[in-house]
């Protein structure tokens, strides 16, 4: 709190952020505007390319003393430092500024980077699930598309009357006059990861932790989140989703930009990928659900380091960026959901004929979304359920051991996070 | 003596400099940190020896410390013995020698990420050119060998053999110092051999090997070293770590993911010092190994220190 | 001219048959990357590009440079090698030079000092040497690159000098010390010389560790101006699939100075002076 | 029986430089052949184009009758003393000895023992656990020659194996040389720069000049009977005395084109004036050399040097006449260098 | 004047091996020494010590008046010849030779001047361009010499540095030598194997043996006067004949434990029966050498070799009578091996 008010022209905002070259030109776009729009005004961009490179750059300037003042990091990740007290919280200045406010924005990505009452972040987007398919292959086969509201078990039943083999004709793992026979296009990709089973959970009434609050464990043993788990572990014995020799030649996303794929199931990031396939039509599905509709939240935002020297300035910035002419700079990239309403049901977003044509069930689907909790040890939470939900997916291991070896993988993890907030 | 000795000095200084500037300290601070509870954010506690508590309990550790110590066991002498081939190979003014050295150097030049790409191609289990060639003989989807073709990215076993199948082509280094020493080699000592009538081999284990012992001391000891901290990043690329739960997982991987990825660092900086102890442990063993077979040969006709 | 050799004919055509098949087994696998460069940008990925390109274009060649701002990081490149490895192979002669001519106990000392630089992860020391140059108000700069010169790259190559300066007959060292060299001629006047194989190959090594150097600038660099090559490149990486040959375009263009470096430093490893290169 | 060593044509070509330019000789088995020559000559390289360590560029070398052009060193069955010695430098001594017959298969102790006895022969027998560059020249040349005397190859080639030894250690080594080569009945070629040496060891003694064999015959017609001017001048210590036929000594019957030649050892100084029978000269030096003296002389405007014994020296600027009893001129063609027989030869055919 | 070179109780450690155990040696200024020693003596480690190059344990050495023994190397001022040569193999001829030159700042120009004068002096000036590894054997030491003469030193030391040159050759880098060492006056200390090298062109010997000086003295002191039984029977190719003193030549009023040498040269041998007066002995064997021959006679129990012109030779198998005159015999104590005057010589004082 340091910071020089007066001086209009001091020290650069510096903003660290990742991602593809596509969307580190929109930054630069972003900020080449705002110095525009701003007489006097300096933002100097620091770029790295994945988002595990700056969570490197992040911890090391953070240790080395010289952070960045602006951050955009992913409300998964944000748990680490928000616990810490390395973030200047922007509640005061939110409330006080002129031109942002709070219900500019969706509040559930709002919520998601509020910590202990304070606004600690200031959301970029708001993505979530959706289920991206091919629908030249759906015309093909006379499938019905997918519809609102519709049931895992539907989803189920549409990846396998999908699920083809070269000429055309369905394969059933288990039918014997179809064993053997190599798929040429499987019905559906699923990554088996927490975050693609928790917002089913959730839509069967469950939860994956036991206080989202302050969780302790995890709580998959519960009747709900079991039936969702077992489900999910028996696609791969239904032979709708490709295996896991099958996933390494060629992942999901060049599976489905192949035509090999009929759905796919993931945020809103491919989309950019997609939109580069000419040889099929595709459009994007609500999430399956079991009881209520649920989602998982995706969201960046922009962070500010508490021992910034130059948080005035780099508020201002904010206030640009996540102004409508700045948040549409950012949605022309088309990789996110804006997390700022005006900007997200515009055409910025919606972008009318360009695939996919139902953009707006990312917006639909937002009143259902829920965040994982924030504690510090979430990535590595992930990660340790990742490589258990893997082998369980793909070597069929039974239920009751993979909840057992989930729940031992993430005890001390959960223990260490609780610590230290 | 006064003057030659000052030069001397200065001569090694720079490199003494950079060593404890660039390394010892840093290392220093970093082991030091292993002692405590650091997350490079906020907070940095002592916590004696939790740390290290914690790591022989770590499951990734352990699975990394064994992944580390088996690519340890096959990839260093399987690098090492290509590597001295290539270099008695090539070292000789033949048609085409000039190519095939510089195709060895080549694929250590190739930036990480696009070798780790070109060898997520090589292995793809499908249609990967690999197992394409280990097909090719074979009949029903069978190698040549009559087993089913190896599974480079999903089995654990196989993963691994895969990340040092990647390792052996990466010896450019070894393989030109192996080469510069070789050209070193006296060429009466070849002509006395040929003279004898020595085939080949006996060339090799009584001229060529002997003399060229201290330098493959060195490169055996630095190739240790280098394999319990392999460059993970064409790993990350092929196998990420995995299969699950932690196929390819090697130490320097963990390391990185706690200290930048979890932030925690001093959990991280205590994987360090256990990776620092087993390379000294693996290094001291080595060298007793190999320290009487390494004394003479190119250095043992070395010149005596003459401005000491 | 090629002097005649000893080695009888049939012995030096299966030397060349064995370097012709070195050279296949070894760059047909690079040839991936070549070819998968070629390909058109904007097409779905595909699970390997063929070894014989289908059609042949440079767009990705063209969009990696753009796209890349390879020129500028090749520059930026090019300061940190041309300043970086001349510096490293001295810091890496002087130092092996010394070690031949000081006390054993000395010597013994640095080269376990070495062994030991050599055995502290990489990851270990990222995070002290940032303090260490943000103390001094270096990062951002290409000073932190070109720092490592000073260990010259690797440890292990003032161990490979000391080596080969070794190996010199102690009559050379011995004429040196009659004629009133100080250590410094000497080693610039006599051994250098005769170490000429050794340092041409360990400045193609140099020059590789120095180019693909990606850690470092990762942490130090901040600043797009800054930015070397490997940078740029990982950014290219991170593009989307169907994107990929502009990436593999950008890492043949970023292999093409380490190709040119090793060739002409191979073409001297030839150049030592005595009937089989000894001298 | 079949030669030892023949070589038919040989050409050899180092670097550039054509170091043998068509050699042609016949050494018998169990020969014992010296080669003398200048530096430069090619006498290394003979020995080379022998062991077949250089690819000779024309011509062909046959080993106990068998043609072993195209063989490689090592099946060739040649056993040799580099000029530079040559040891391996990581070997000790005793290794270095054995190298052989380890190569060979021999069983360790076997080839120990055989090493230990060599190393004795040439009196380095208590230098065997040490390493090349731990010995001095003359033990490292001695080293390198029991290496190449403990085998039974079908040629010996010793290159200058004596040069750095002492006369007192040379004389028993030649000895060594002459018994191991005699009880092995051993074809031998020896490069050597001492004449004596090369007298007392040699069966026969080749001459070789610019990659050339000058004259190819028995110490005795080497001495006696030198091919041409430069074998005369190239053989002894010092070599003939040179002098143009109308010089100051003129024996009766010579051509006019031709040059005289006479050893020092045959020039006969006698104080001047005691006797008229010769030439007058002027003492210009004298060399002792033990029991001899080199007496440098001048005759007119020629340079003669006589060798006399000591204890008749003269000293420097004293008046000689200078006396060469006939029968000790030789005589050549100025212009081919051939020799030419001269009366008083001619009659003792 | 003072003295060139002095060495007061020399101590010198190879390795292990005590080389030089307590040298004490003056060369005046501009005196050419020759050091004549087995192999091993410590004959190259002399020169070291002088040079600098190897850490003397004890004692000290001043050139030219200058105490050096805490001096490196370079700041003795002293050229050497290497017995292995010590050619940089990356230089040229040219630039070997010119090495200590351009070091010392010469220019360009002067300093390959100079080269091409001293390889001319040499006889290499037609090898100026090579590399050392294209030369043959002596070519190689030649240019080793030209080097070391190219300079002024204050002393030169020269460790065989004709060991791989020709008869014809050597005689005449003898004559360099000497004419470069008189020319400059500096003084030298030159290391040979060859008796008539030693002869011809020392002022002084100095006999080494096992790292002493067995006898320093004029070429005339340590060939007539030997010192030693050992220097007897070390000088002279072959050396003296030593022979119990109650053995077969029994001169008068020797002492019972003496023994007795002869040089070769001094022994007659006459066809037996033609005169009483000596000792019958057989012929072993005979080595013509040129213009003499070696006799090696057993005479009872004893071996003794006679050097006779080759043309009066005996043939193996003979019997002849043997005759050494009085004056020619020399007496040694048999235990110390110490010289013992004997009465001819006493008188001849
Ligand atoms: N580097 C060394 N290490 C150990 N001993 C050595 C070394 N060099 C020489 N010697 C020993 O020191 C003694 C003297 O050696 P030096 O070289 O002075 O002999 P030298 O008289 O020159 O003999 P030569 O005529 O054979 O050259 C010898 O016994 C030799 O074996
Ligand atoms: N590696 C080489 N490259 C080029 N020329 C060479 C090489 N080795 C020798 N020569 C030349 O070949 C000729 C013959 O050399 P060689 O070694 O046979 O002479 P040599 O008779 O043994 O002489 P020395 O008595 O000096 O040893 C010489 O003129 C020499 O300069
Ligand atoms: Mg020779
Ligand atoms: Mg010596």
């Amino acid at each position: 709190g340091c910071a020089d008010t007066a001086e209009q022209t001091a020290d650069p905002v510096s903003l660290l952020v990742a991602g593809t070259p596509d969307e580190l030109a929109a930054y630069r776009a972003l900020a080449a505007a705002y110095e525009q729009a701003t007489p006097g005004a300096r933002v100097t961009l620091i770029e790295a390319s994945t988002a595990k490179d700056l969570m490197t750059k992040v911890s090391t300037s953070i240790a080395g003393n010289s952070p960045p003042d602006l951050f955009l990091i992913n409300y998964r990740n944000y748990g680490q430092f928000a616990v810490k007290g390395a973030l200047a919280p922007v509640t005061a200045r939110l409330a006080a500024s002129a031109s942002l406010h709070e219900q500019d924005f969706y509040p559930q990505a709002m919520g998601a980077f509020r910590w202990q009452g304070e606004q600690m972040c200031l959301p970029q987007n708001i993505s979530s699930l959706a289920v991206y398919y091919n629908r030249t292959l759906f015309k093909q086969y006379e499938v019905a598309e997918p519809a609102a509201g519709w049931h895992w078990n539907d989803l189920v039943a549409t990846a396998q009357a999908l699920t083809r083999d070269a000429g055309g004709r369905t394969v059933r793992a288990g039918e014997p006059e179809t064993a053997g026979t190599p798929v040429a296009v499987h019905g559906l990709g699923i990554a088996p990861e927490l975050i693609r089973m928790a917002p089913l959970i959730w839509s069967n009434g469950g939860d994956i932790v036991d206080d989202p609050n302050a969780p302790t464990r995890l709580t998959l043993d519960t009747p709900q989140a079991r039936e969702v788990m077992q489900d999910f572990l028996e696609l791969p014995r239904i032979g709708v989703v490709p295996s896991d020799v099958e996933v390494e030649a060629q992942d999901y996303e060049a599976r489905f930009a192949a035509g090999k794929l009929a759905m796919f199931v993931s945020s809103r990031r491919v989309t950019t990928a997609f939109r580069a396939i000419t040889g099929f039509e595709w459009d994007v599905a609500p999430l399956p659900q079991y009881r209520a509709p649920a989602n998982i939240l995706h969201s960046d935002a922009y962070c500010m380091t508490r021992t910034s020297a130059n948080q005035d300035a780099a508020w201002r910035f904010l206030e640009y960026a996540l102004s409508d002419p700045g948040a549409t700079l950012m949605a022309k990239t088309g990789r996110t959901v804006p997390s700022r309403i005006s900007v997200a049901t515009s055409a910025a977003f919606l972008s009318p004929g360009t695939p996919p044509g139902r953009s707006q069930i990312f917006l639909d689907t937002i009143p259902a979304l829920r965040p994982v909790p924030t504690i510090a040890t979430w990535p590595e939470i992930e990660d340790a359920t990742g490589k258990v939900l893997e082998n369980a997916f793909f070597h069929g291991d039974p239920l009751d051991k993979v909840i057992r070896d989930l729940d031992a993988a993430t005890r001390t993890v959960f223990e260490r996070g609780a610590a230290s907030r | 003596m006064n003057r030659d000795r000052r030069q001397l000095v200065l001569m090694l200084a720079p490199y003494l400099a950079g060593l404890a500037l660039l390394v010892l300290l840093p290392a220093t601070a970093t082991m030091t940190m292993a002692f405590t509870h650091t997350d490079l954010i906020a907070t940095s506690e002592f916590i004696g020896l939790d740390n290290f508590a914690e790591l022989a309990r770590d499951p990734a550790v352990h699975a990394a410390v064994g992944n580390s110590l088996s690519y340890l066991a096959y990839s260093v002498p399987l690098r090492l013995v290509l590597a001295v081939g290539l270099a008695l190979l090539l070292h000789r003014r033949t048609r085409g020698a000039g190519t095939a050295r510089a195709a060895v150097l080549l694929p250590g030049a190739v930036p990480e990420l696009a070798y780790g790409l070109m060898w997520l191609w090589l292995l793809n289990p499908l249609q990967g050119p690999v197992n394409q060639l280990l097909l090719l003989g074979g009949e029903n989807g069978r190698t040549m060998f009559g087993t089913l073709p190896p599974q480079w990215l999903t089995d654990p076993e196989d993963a691994r053999a895969g990340i040092v199948l990647m390792s052996l082509f990466t010896i450019g280094e070894t393989f030109v110092i192996v080469l510069t020493a070789r050209l070193a080699l006296p060429p009466e000592a070849y002509e006395i051999a040929e003279l004898e009538g020595a085939r080949a081999g006996q060339v090799l284990r009584r001229v060529t090997l002997p003399l060229l012992a201290p330098v493959l001391a060195v490169l055996v000891l630095r190739d240790t070293v280098a394999s319990l901290q392999a460059s993970f990043i064409p790993a990350l690329v092929v196998t990420n770590g995995g299969p699950p739960p932690y196929a390819t997982t090697y130490l320097s991987l963990v390391i990185y993911q706690e200290a930048f990825e979890y932030l925690r660092y001093g959990y991280a900086a205590a994987v360090a010092a256990l990776t620092l102890i087993l390379t000294v442990m693996a290094v001291l063993i080595q060298w007793r190994l190999l320290r009487r077979w390494a004394y003479h040969g190119l250095a043992g006709m070395g010149t005596h220190r003459l401005w000491g | 001219m090629t002097p005649p050799g000893r080695a009888p004919a049939p012995h030096r055509r299966r030397r060349a048959y064995g370097a012709a098949a070195v050279t296949v087994i070894f760059l047909s696998p690079l040839l991936l990357l070549l070819t998968g460069s070629l390909r058109e940008p904007g097409q779905p990925p595909v699970i390997a590009p063929p070894l014989i390109p289908d059609s042949v274009g440079t767009a990705a060649y063209d969009q990696a440079i753009h796209e890349g701002d390879l020129v500028r990081a090749a520059a930026n490149s090019m300061i940190v090698a041309a300043v970086g490895v001349p510096l490293s192979l001295l810091v890496a002669s002087l130092a092996g030079f010394a070690l031949t001519q000081l006390p054993r106990r000395v010597t013994a000392t640095v080269i376990a000092l070495s062994m030991l630089a050599m055995t502290v992860p990489a990851t270990a020391l990222l995070l002290p040497r940032f303090v260490l140059f943000r103390t001094l108000h270096l990062t951002d700069t290409l000073v932190p690159l070109i720092a490592p010169a000073l260990i010259a790259t690797s440890p292990l190559y003032p161990v490979i000098y000391y080596l080969a300066f070794r190996a010199i007959p102690a009559d050379s060292y011995d004429l040196c010390r009659l004629a009133d060299l100080t250590p410094m001629q000497t080693w610039r006047r006599m051994a250098l010389p005769q170490v000429r194989p050794v340092t041409a190959g360990l400045a193609a090594l140099t020059f590789v560790l120095t180019w693909s150097n990606v850690l470092d600038p990762m942490v130090y660099l901040y600043d797009r101006a800054v930015f070397t090559l490997p940078l740029a490149l990982r950014a290219l990486a991170a593009m989307d699939p169907h994107n990929q040959p502009v990436f593999l375009a950008a890492a043949v263009l970023t292999t093409l100075p380490a190709l040119l470096v090793i060739g002409v430093a191979q073409h001297r490893f030839l150049h030592a002076y005595g009937p089989e290169g000894a001298p | 029986m079949t030669a030892g060593l023949i070589l038919r044509g040989v050409h050899l070509t180092r670097g550039t430089i054509p170091a043998l330019r068509g050699i042609d000789l016949t050494v018998a088995r169990g020969e014992l052949l010296v080669v003398l020559g200048p530096s430069g000559a090619g006498k290394s390289s003979l020995l080379r184009a022998v062991a077949g360590l250089d690819r000779i560029t024309a011509g062909t070398v046959a080993i106990g009758g068998r043609d072993v052009t195209a063989l490689r060193p090592g099946q060739r069955n040649v056993s040799m003393v580099f000029q530079s010695y040559s040891l391996l430098p990581h070997l000790t001594v005793a290794d270095n000895i054995a190298f052989g017959h380890r190569i060979r298969g021999a069983d360790r102790r076997a080839a120990a023992d055989r090493a230990a006895a060599a190393a004795a022969s040439v009196g380095c027998a208590d230098l065997l656990a040490r390493r090349p560059h731990q010995l001095s020249g003359g033990e490292r040349q001695r080293v390198a020659l029991a290496r190449a005397l403990v085998r039974e190859p079908d040629v010996f080639l010793l290159d200058e194996p004596l040069a750095h030894l002492d006369a007192a250690l040379r004389t028993s080594m030649r000895t060594e040389i002459r018994a191991v080569h005699d009880r092995l009945g051993t074809t031998t070629v020896h490069v050597t720069h001492d004449q004596s040496e090369a007298m007392a060891l040699g069966d026969r003694i080749a001459v070789l000049r610019d990659g050339r064999i000058e004259q190819l015959g028995t110490p005795d017609e080497v001495w006696h009977r030198p091919r041409t001017r430069y074998v005369a001048s190239f053989v002894g210590a010092p070599g003939m005395n040179l002098l143009p036929a109308d010089g100051p000594l003129r024996p009766p019957g010579t051509a006019a084109g031709a040059e005289l030649g006479v050893r020092p050892e045959h020039v006969t100084v006698i104080a001047a004036g005691s006797t008229t029978d010769g030439a007058i000269g002027e003492v210009e030096r004298v060399e002792v050399l033990g029991e001899d003296a080199l007496v440098h002389l001048r005759l007119g405007a020629h340079a003669v040097v006589a060798r006399v014994p000591a204890r008749t020296r003269p000293a420097p600027g004293d008046r000689v006449t200078v006396h060469v009893a006939d029968e000790h001129l030789h005589a050549f063609d100025a212009i081919t260098g051939e020799r030419i027989p001269l009366p008083a030869e001619a009659a003792t055919r």
